[in-house]
C-alpha cells in the first residue's frame, strides 16, 4: 500500500521529533492526542460500566417488583438519574469528541497534533476529576442525587428528593468541572480543524466524521455555559438560599425562606443547553457512520455537500427547539405552535441524512464486515427513533406520551443504543490503526446480534406501554388500575433482554483485551480506506503522525470505485493522474 | 504562519485612533451616566440605555478589538452565533410576562 | 443474507405486532378524540417511511452484496433525486404538523362556557377548590398556608369566602361540560395526568398552569403524578369521579366553602382553653 | 511597514475582501482565518463561549427581575454615595466604568506599541491596564463592603425583591473574577514582554491575544452597567 503514498518521502526511522520517552511522559502525563484520545476512552468506558450496571439495577426492580430488597425508591432514584446523566454526559459525550475527536482529528485532517496539547492533556485530567467527583457522591451521606438527569428544581434540592443533601452538589460541581475540561478540549478542536489543516485539505474535503465532531464541537461550546449558569444558580439557591429558581414553598409542611423564584427558568436555560447537547452525541455519530458506510460499501458518500450542510443545518436548528421538551411544562402555550414548527424543521435535514446513507448502499459492492454491519444497525434503530421522536415534536400528539414509557423508548432507540452501535462500529474500523490488530470477528458476531437484536426487542414494545400511559420514573406501578397485566409480563422479559445484553458487553471488553495480543495483524490499511490516518508512516501512528514530511492532500476523502482506476480506492494524498475525468465535488481547488 | 507584514498592515494604526475612540466610549459613558442623573424615563429611558451601550460595545469591538480589520470569514464567525441568545432572551421575555400576568391573576400580588 | 432476513423480520413483525398488539391506548373518556387521530396520522405515515426506508435498506444490501469481481458505481451526487426527497418529506412533515398545529390551537384555546376548578398538588398527594356560586376563585398565597387555611387562600378576598374545599384526593366532575383545570403546586413540580383523557400538563410551584377537557364518559379514572417529584412520586395518586350533574351535585355540596372552614377553625379554637 | 499601506486596497498580494474574500478563506486549504495565529483564534472562540456565559447570567437576571412581583429595588439609589455632603447617583459605578474604559484605551496602546517593536512603552502601557484593572477590583470591593453593611445579602436585601442581592453578587462577582485574572494575565504577558520573550520568537500576537480578553471584559461591562445598573 505504501508506494501510493506521494507527496512525501518517508523513512519510518527517520523522525524529525523522537517525543517523550520515559513511560510517564509517554502513557500518563502524554501531550499526544493519541494517548490522550485512548485515555478518554478508556474512562469513559469505565464510567459506562457503572451506568450499564445500574441499569440492570433498575430493571430488575420494574421487572420483577418487590423481589429485590434493596433497591428501595431512594436507590432508585439515584439509578435513574445517575444512570442518564453518565450516560450521556460522562460516557458518550466524552468518548465521542474527546476519544474520537482526539484520535482522529489530527490524523484526518493532516495536524501533527491538537494546536495546543498541555491544554489538550489538562482537558482530560480535569474530565477525570470531574468523573472521580460524580462517583464519590456514591459514598457520601444521603448518597448521589435523585432529581432525574434533567435535575429541576425545586424538588432536586428540597427534602423529599433523595442526595439532596450532598449529591446534588457534587453533581453541579462535577458538571463544572466537566465543563471547564470539555471547554479545554473543545477549544482545541475547533481551532485544530479551523486552522491546522495539511495543505490541500479544504474543509469541503473533510472527512465527514470530522465534520460532525466539528459541528458538534462548536455546539457544546455554546450550549454548555447555559447548563453552566444554571448549575451555579441552583448551587446559589441550594448553598446561599438565594431563589433564582425557587417560589415561595411549603415543603412537607414547613415555610421556606423561598421566594419570588421562577423554576421553569432552569427548564429553559437545563434544555437551552440539553436540546443541542442530544445532537452533541448524536452528529459524531453520523458523521462517523457516514465514513464506515462508504468505506465498507466501498462506495463515495452520496451526496457529501449535502452531508455537510445537514449537519450545519442540524446543529444551527437545534438552538431553537429546545422547548419541545417542555411542552407540558406549564411554559407559555403559544410557544407550542413556535417550537412544533422548528422541531419538525429538523426532520428535513435529519431524512436528507438517512437517504443518503442508504443510497449510498445503492448499487454499492457492500462488504458486510463489523463496521458495516453495526452501520446498518444504526440506520434502523437511528429511523425509528427519529420517527417516534415527530410524535413528541408535534406538540399536541407529545401531551398524552410525555413523561410515558414512550420516551423513554425514543430516547433509548435514539440514543441509548443508535450512537453506541456507532460506538462499537468505530472501534472495530479503527481498533487496527490504534494497536495494528483487527479485533476477532466470532465475538464480534454474537455480540453485534445479541445487541442488535436484543435492545431491539426491549424498545420497539416499550413504546406500547407508553401508549398505554405507563409513566416514566415510577418506582413501582402494579396497583395502576388501567394498566394490563401483561403489562408487567412485557417489563419482566425486558429485564430479561437487558441483561443479557449487559453480559455481552463483557465479551466485547474481552474481544478488545483479547485481541490486542492475539488478534490477527493487520498491516497499515486494513480497510482499503481513503482518508489520512490510514496513509500514516507506521502503525500505529508514531509521535508527530507523520514522520518526516506533512501529507498534501489532492481530492475529497470518497474516492472509491473511481471508473478507470484498478485499485478500487484512491487516497486524498495521491495527485490527480492525468486525464482522470471523475471528480469529487471539491477538486478543482487547493491542489497547488 | 504570519507574515509580519501583513500584521504591520493591520495593526499600525496612528495612537491618535486609540485615543479618539477612547474619547469617544469617555463620553458615552458620560451620556449614559446622564440618563440616569437627569432620571429619564420609561421609553426614552430605554432607548437611550440601549442606544449608548451598543455604540459603546461597538466601538470596543470593532477599534480596540480590531475586528473591523478583520476578514469578513472571522467576523462572520464570531458574530453570528450570538444570534441564538436572542432568541433566547427574545423568547425568555414572553415567558417572563406570561408568568406575571399569571401571578398577578391568581397570586393576588402587583 | 441473514442480515437481509432479519432487516425483512424485524419490519413485518413491527407492523403485525402495531396490529396485535395487546398494550394500546386505554379507552378514550374525553373530549380529546382529535389528539387520537393526530397520533394515528402520524402513526400511519411514519410506520409507511420507516418500512420504505427498512425495505429498501434490505433490498440494497440484497443486491449489492460484495461477489467476486463485483465494483460498485461512482456517482457523487443527484440533484434532482435529492431535490424530489428533500420535497417529499416537507410534504409529509406538512401532513403531520398542520393537523397537530390545528389541534393545539384547541387544546390551549378554552371555551368560554368552561367552568374553572382548582388542582392543588403537594408531596404527595391531591387536593381541589371548585370555585361556589359566584363562579370566581378566590386568589392565593403560599406563604398563608398552614394547618386552618391549606390552600393559602387570602382571607381578604370575597370572592373566595364561597371557594368550596375538598381534601381528600377525589375529584368529581359533571359528565359532558367543559372544565378548566388550574394546576397549582405548594412545594415541587408535579404533573397531573388521565390517560383515559389524554391530557396532562405540570403543577408549577409560583405559578398557575392550566388545560381543559369535557369528560365523555361516566366512571373512575386514576390521576397519576407525571412528573417526578420525590421519593413517593409513583404512589402521588389520586380519582376523578364522572358522575351525572345531579349525583355531582350531591357530592359538591357535601363538602364545605371557606367560610364555613374558617368558622370551624375558629370555633374550634375558642373552644381550647387559653394557655 | 508604513502607515500608508493600509489604504490601499486589493493589492496584488492580499486576498480579497467581502464576501469573495469569504467564500474564498471558507473553502481554503490549511487555515481559515488567514493570517490569524492559533493562539488568536483560539481566544476568539473562547470569548465567544464566554459571551454565552454572560448572556445566559443576563437572561436568567433579567427573567427574575421581570417575573418577581416583589418591587425591585432602585439602582440609581442603592448606588447612590454620599460625598462631601453632596448625594449623588450611581457615582461610583460610573468611576468604575471610565476606569475600565480608560484600561481598555492603555491596552489598546499597548498593543500598537508591541507591533512597533516599542518594549519598553508597551510592558509600561500594559502595567498601567492592569493596574487600572487592580483599581476596578478595589472599587468593586468596596462597592460590596458597602452593600453587606447596609443589609444586602443574596438571600434578600432590605431594599425589595431578594434576587436584587442574588443577581447583583452572582453576576458583579463572576465579572469581578473575569477582572482579576485579567489583570494577573496581564501582568504575566506584561513582564514576558519587559524580558523580551516576544522579541526572540519575532511575534508579538500574545499582547494582542492578552488585549482581546481584557477588552471582552471591558465589554461584558458595558452591558453589565447598561442592564443591571442603568435599567
Ligand atoms: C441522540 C439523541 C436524540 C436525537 C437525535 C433526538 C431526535 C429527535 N427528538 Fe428526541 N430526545 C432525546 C434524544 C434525542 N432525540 C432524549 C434524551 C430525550 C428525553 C430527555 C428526557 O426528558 O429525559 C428526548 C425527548 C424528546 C422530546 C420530548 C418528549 C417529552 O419529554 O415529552 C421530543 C419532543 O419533541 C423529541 C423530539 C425529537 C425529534 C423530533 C427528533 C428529530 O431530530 C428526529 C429526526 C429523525 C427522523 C425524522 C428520522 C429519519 C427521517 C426519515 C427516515 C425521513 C422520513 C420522514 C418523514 C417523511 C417525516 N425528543
Ligand atoms: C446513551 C444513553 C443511554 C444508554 C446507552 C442507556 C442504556 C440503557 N438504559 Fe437508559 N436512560 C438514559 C440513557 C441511556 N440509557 C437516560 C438519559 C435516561 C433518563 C434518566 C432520567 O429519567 O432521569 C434513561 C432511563 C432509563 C430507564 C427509565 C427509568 C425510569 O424512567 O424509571 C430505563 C428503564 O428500563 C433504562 C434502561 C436502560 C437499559 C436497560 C440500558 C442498556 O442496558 C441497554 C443495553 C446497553 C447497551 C447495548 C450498550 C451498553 C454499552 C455501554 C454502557 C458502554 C460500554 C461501551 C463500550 C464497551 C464501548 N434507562
Ligand atoms: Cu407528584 Cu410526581
Ligand atoms: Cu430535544
Amino acid at each position: 500500500m505504501t508506494d501510493t503514498v506521494t507527496g512525501t518521502t518517508i523513512s519510518p526511522t527517520d523522525h524529525v521529533d523522537h517525543g517523550p520517552t520515559t513511560f510517564l511522559t509517554k502513557y500518563i502525563w502524554s501531550q499526544d492526542h493519541k494517548v490522550i484520545a485512548i485515555q478518554y476512552a478508556i474512562t469513559a468506558i469505565s464510567v459506562g460500566m457503572v451506568a450499564l450496571v445500574l441499569s440492570w439495577l433498575m430493571r430488575l426492580q420494574l421487572g420483577f417488583p418487590d423481589t429485590f430488597d434493596f433497591i428501595d425508591p431512594e436507590g432508585y432514584y439515584q439509578y435513574v438519574t445517575m444512570h442518564g446523566m453518565i450516560m450521556v454526559i460522562y460516557l458518550l459525550t466524552a468518548i465521542f469528541l474527546g476519544g474520537f475527536g482526539n484520535y482522529l482529528i489530527p490524523l484526518m485532517i493532516g495536524a501533527r497534533d491538537m494546536v495546543f496539547p498541555y491544554l489538550n492533556m489538562l482537558s482530560y485530567w480535569f474530565y477525570l476529576v470531574s468523573v472521580l467527583v460524580l462517583m464519590s457522591s456514591f459514598f457520601v451521606e444521603g448518597g448521589p442525587t435523585g432529581a432525574g438527569w434533567t435535575l429541576y428544581p425545586p424538588q432536586s434540592i428540597l427534602p423529599g428528593t433523595p442526595g439532596y443533601e450532598w449529591g446534588i452538589i457534587l453533581m453541579l460541581v462535577s458538571l463544572v468541572i466537566f465543563i471547564v475540561a470539555f471547554t479545554m478540549g473543545g477549544l482545541n478542536y475547533v481551532t485544530t480543524i479551523l486552522q491546522a489543516r495539511a495543505k490541500g485539505m479544504t474543509l469541503m474535503r473533510m472527512p465527514l466524521s470530522v465534520w460532525g465532531i466539528f459541528v458538534a464541537t462548536i455546539m457544546g461550546l455554546l450550549a454548555f455555559p447555559a447548563l453552566f449558569v444554571g448549575g451555579v444558580m441552583m448551587m446559589f439557591d441550594r448553598l446561599l438560599g438565594t431563589s433564582f429558581f425557587m417560589p415561595a414553598i411549603i415543603a412537607q409542611g414547613e415555610a421556606l425562606q423561598y421566594n419570588g423564584g421562577s423554576p421553569l427558568l432552569f427548564q429553559h436555560l437545563f434544555w437551552f443547553f440539553g436540546h443541542p447537547e442530544v445532537y452533541i452525541v448524536a452528529l459524531p455519530a453520523f458523521g462517523i457512520v457516514s465514513d464506515l458506510i462508504s468505506i465498507h460499501a466501498r462506495k463515495n458518500i452520496f451526496g457529501y455537500r449535502m452531508m455537510v450542510w445537514a449537519i450545519v443545518g442540524i446543529g444551527a436548528l437545534s438552538f431553537v427547539v429546545w422547548a419541545h421538551h417542555m411542552y407540558v411544562s406549564g411554559m407559555n402555550p403559544y410557544f407550542g405552535f413556535f417550537f412544533a414548527v422548528t422541531t419538525l424543521i429538523i426532520a428535513v435535514p435529519t431524512a436528507i441524512k438517512v437517504y443518503n446513507w442508504v443510497l449510498t448502499l445503492w448499487r454499492g459492492d457492500i462488504h458486510l464486515t463489523m463496521p458495516m454491519l453495526y452501520s446498518i444497525a444504526f440506520i434502523l434503530t437511528f429511523v425509528v427513533g427519529g420517527l417516534t421522536g415527530l410524535f413528541l415534536g408535534n406538540v399536541v400528539i407529545d401531551v398524552p406520551l410525555s413523561d410515558t414509557y414512550f420516551v423513554v423508548a425514543h430516547f433509548h432507540m435514539v440514543m441509548g443504543i443508535a450512537p453506541i452501535l456507532v460506538v462499537f462500529g468505530a472501534i472495530y474500523h479503527w481498533y487496527p490503526k490504534i494497536t495494528g490488530r483487527l479485533l476477532n470477528v466470532k465475538m464480534g458476531h454474537i455480540h453485534f446480534w445479541v445487541t442488535f437484536i436484543g435492545t431491539y426487542l426491549m424498545y420497539f414494545p416499550m413504546h406500547y406501554l407508553g401508549f398505554v400511559g405507563v409513566p416514566r420514573r415510577y418506582f413501582a406501578y402494579e396497583d395502576a388500575v388501567f394498566i394490563p397485566e401483561s403489562a408487567q409480563t412485557l417489563n419482566a422479559f425486558i429485564t430479561v433482554i437487558a441483561l443479557i445484553i449487559g453480559a455481552v458487553q463483557l465479551l466485547f471488553i474481552f474481544n478488545l483485551i483479547w485481541s490486542y495480543y492475539k488478534g490477527k495483524e493487520a498491516g497499515p490499511n486494513p480497510w482499503n480506506a481513503t482518508s489520512l490516518e490510514w496513509q500514516t508512516a507506521e502503525t500505529p501512528p508514531g509521535h508527530g503522525n507523520w514522520g518526516p514530511t506533512d501529507p498534501v492532500v489532492y481530492r475529497w476523502a470518497y474516492d472509491y470505485s473511481v471508473p478507470g482506476v484498478e485499485e478500487d480506492f484512491i487516497p486524498q494524498n495521491v495527485p490527480h493522474a492525468k486525464g482522470e475525468t471523475h471528480q469529487g465535488p471539491d477538486d478543482d481547488k487547493g491542489d497547488t | 504562519m504570519t507574515t509580519q507584514s501583513e500584521q504591520q498592515e493591520h495593526e499600525l494604526h496612528p495612537i491618535s485612533t486609540y485615543l479618539k475612540i477612547w474619547g469617544m466610549l469617555f463620553v458615552l459613558s458620560a451620556l449614559s451616566y446622564m440618563v440616569d442623573y437627569l432620571s429619564f424615563q420609561g421609553y426614552v429611558r430605554w432607548s437611550l440605555i440601549l442606544i449608548f451601550m451598543v455604540l459603546k460595545a461597538g466601538l470596543i469591538v470593532s477599534v480596540f478589538m480590531h475586528m473591523q480589520w478583520e476578514r469578513l470569514a472571522l467576523k462572520a464567525a464570531i458574530l453570528v452565533p450570538p444570534l441564538a441568545i436572542f432568541v433566547l432572551v427574545t423568547l425568555m421575555i414572553i415567558e417572563a410576562n406570561y408568568i406575571f400576568s399569571s401571578r398577578v391573576t391568581y397570586f393576588g400580588a402587583g | 443474507m441473514i442480515l437481509v432476513i432479519v432487516l425483512v423480520l424485524i419490519v413485518v413483525g413491527s407492523v403485525i405486532f402495531s396490529f396485535t398488539s395487546p398494550w394500546w391506548f386505554t379507552p378514550l373518556a374525553s373530549n380529546w378524540g382529535a389528539i387520537d387521530t393526530t397520533l394515528i396520522i402520524t402513526f400511519v405515515i411514519t410506520g409507511i417511511v420507516f418500512a420504505a426506508v427498512v425495505l429498501f435498506m434490505a433490498y440494497a444490501i440484497f443486491r449489492y452484496r460484495h461477489k467476486e469481481g463485483s465494483r460498485a458505481d461512482y456517482e457523487p451526487e443527484n440533484k434532482k433525486l435529492e431535490i424530489w426527497l428533500t420535497v417529499l418529506t416537507g410534504i409529509g412533515i406538512i401532513a403531520m404538523l398542520a393537523p397537530g398545529l390545528i389541534v393545539w390551537d384547541q387544546f390551549i384555546t378554552v371555551p368560554k362556557e368552561a367552568k374553572v376548578v382548582e388542582v392543588l398538588g403537594k408531596q404527595w398527594t391531591w387536593a381541589f377548590r371548585f370555585p361556589g356560586k359566584d363562579e370566581k376563585l378566590g386568589t392565593v398565597d403560599t406563604r398563608l398556608i398552614n394547618d386552618e387555611n391549606p390552600w393559602g387562600l387570602i382571607p381578604g378576598d370575597p370572592n373566595g369566602q364561597d371557594d368550596i374545599l375538598v381534601d381528600d384526593s377525589e375529584l368529581h366532575l359533571p359528565i359532558g361540560k367543559p372544565y378548566k383545570l388550574l394546576l397549582r403546586s405548594t412545594d415541587v413540580l408535579h404533573d397531573f395526568y388521565v390517560p383515559q383523557f389524554r391530557a396532562k400538563m405540570d403543577l408549577v410551584p409560583g405559578l398557575v398552569t392550566y388545560f381543559w377537557f369535557t369528560p365523555t364518559k361516566i366512571g373512575e379514572f386514576e390521576i397519576l403524578c407525571a412528573e417526578l417529584c420525590g421519593v413517593a412520586h409513583s404512589e402521588m395518586r389520586g380519582l376523578v369521579v364522572i358522575d351525572e350533574e345531579p349525583a355531582f351535585q350531591e357530592w359538591l355540596n357535601e363538602h364545605p366553602t371557606f367560610a364555613q372552614e374558617t368558622a370551624l377553625n375558629e370555633a374550634q379554637v375558642s373552644e381550647v382553653p387559653n394557655q | 511597514m508604513s502607515q500608508q499601506t493600509q489604504d490601499i486596497p486589493g493589492s496584488k498580494l492580499s486576498p480579497p475582501e467581502g464576501w469573495q474574500g469569504f467564500n474564498d478563506d471558507w473553502s481554503s486549504d490549511k487555515e481559515t482565518f488567514k493570517s490569524v495565529s492559533w493562539g488568536k483564534a483560539m481566544m476568539w472562540i473562547f470569548l465567544l463561549s464566554d459571551t454565552f456565559i454572560f448572556g445566559s447570567f443576563l437572561t436568567g437576571y433579567m427573567a427574575v427581575r421581570m417575573t418577581t412581583t416583589e418591587l425591585w429595588p432602585n439602582p440609581s439609589e442603592v448606588f447612590a454615595l454620599t460625598i462631601a455632603g453632596q448625594h449623588i447617583p450611581l457615582i461610583l459605578i460610573a468611576i468604575m466604568t471610565f476606569v475600565l474604559i480608560s484600561s481598555s484605551g492603555t491596552m489598546a496602546m499597548a498593543v500598537n506599541f508591541a507591533y512597533r517593536r516599542n518594549r519598553g512603552v508597551c510592558a509600561a502601557l500594559m502595567f498601567a491596564t492592569a493596574f487600572l484593572g487592580a483599581c476596578f477590583v478595589g472599587m468593586q470591593f468596596f462597592e460590596w463592603s458597602k452593600l453587606i453593611e447596609e443589609g444586602v445579602r443574596p438571600w434578600a436585601n432590605p431594599f425589595g425583591a431578594a434576587q436584587f442581592g442574588s443577581t447583583f453578587f452572582m453576576i458583579t462577582g463572576f465579572h469581578g473574577l473575569h477582572v482579576s485574572a485579567g489583570v494577573i494575565y496581564l501582568t504575566v504577558v506584561a513582564v514576558k514582554v519587559l524580558r523580551g520573550d516576544f522579541e526572540r520568537s519575532g511575534d508579538y500576537q500574545g499582547v494582542e491575544i492578552a488585549g482581546l480578553y481584557w477588552h471582552f471584559v471591558d465589554l461584558v461591562w458595558v452591558f453589565i452597567f447598561a442592564f443591571f445598573y442603568l435599567w
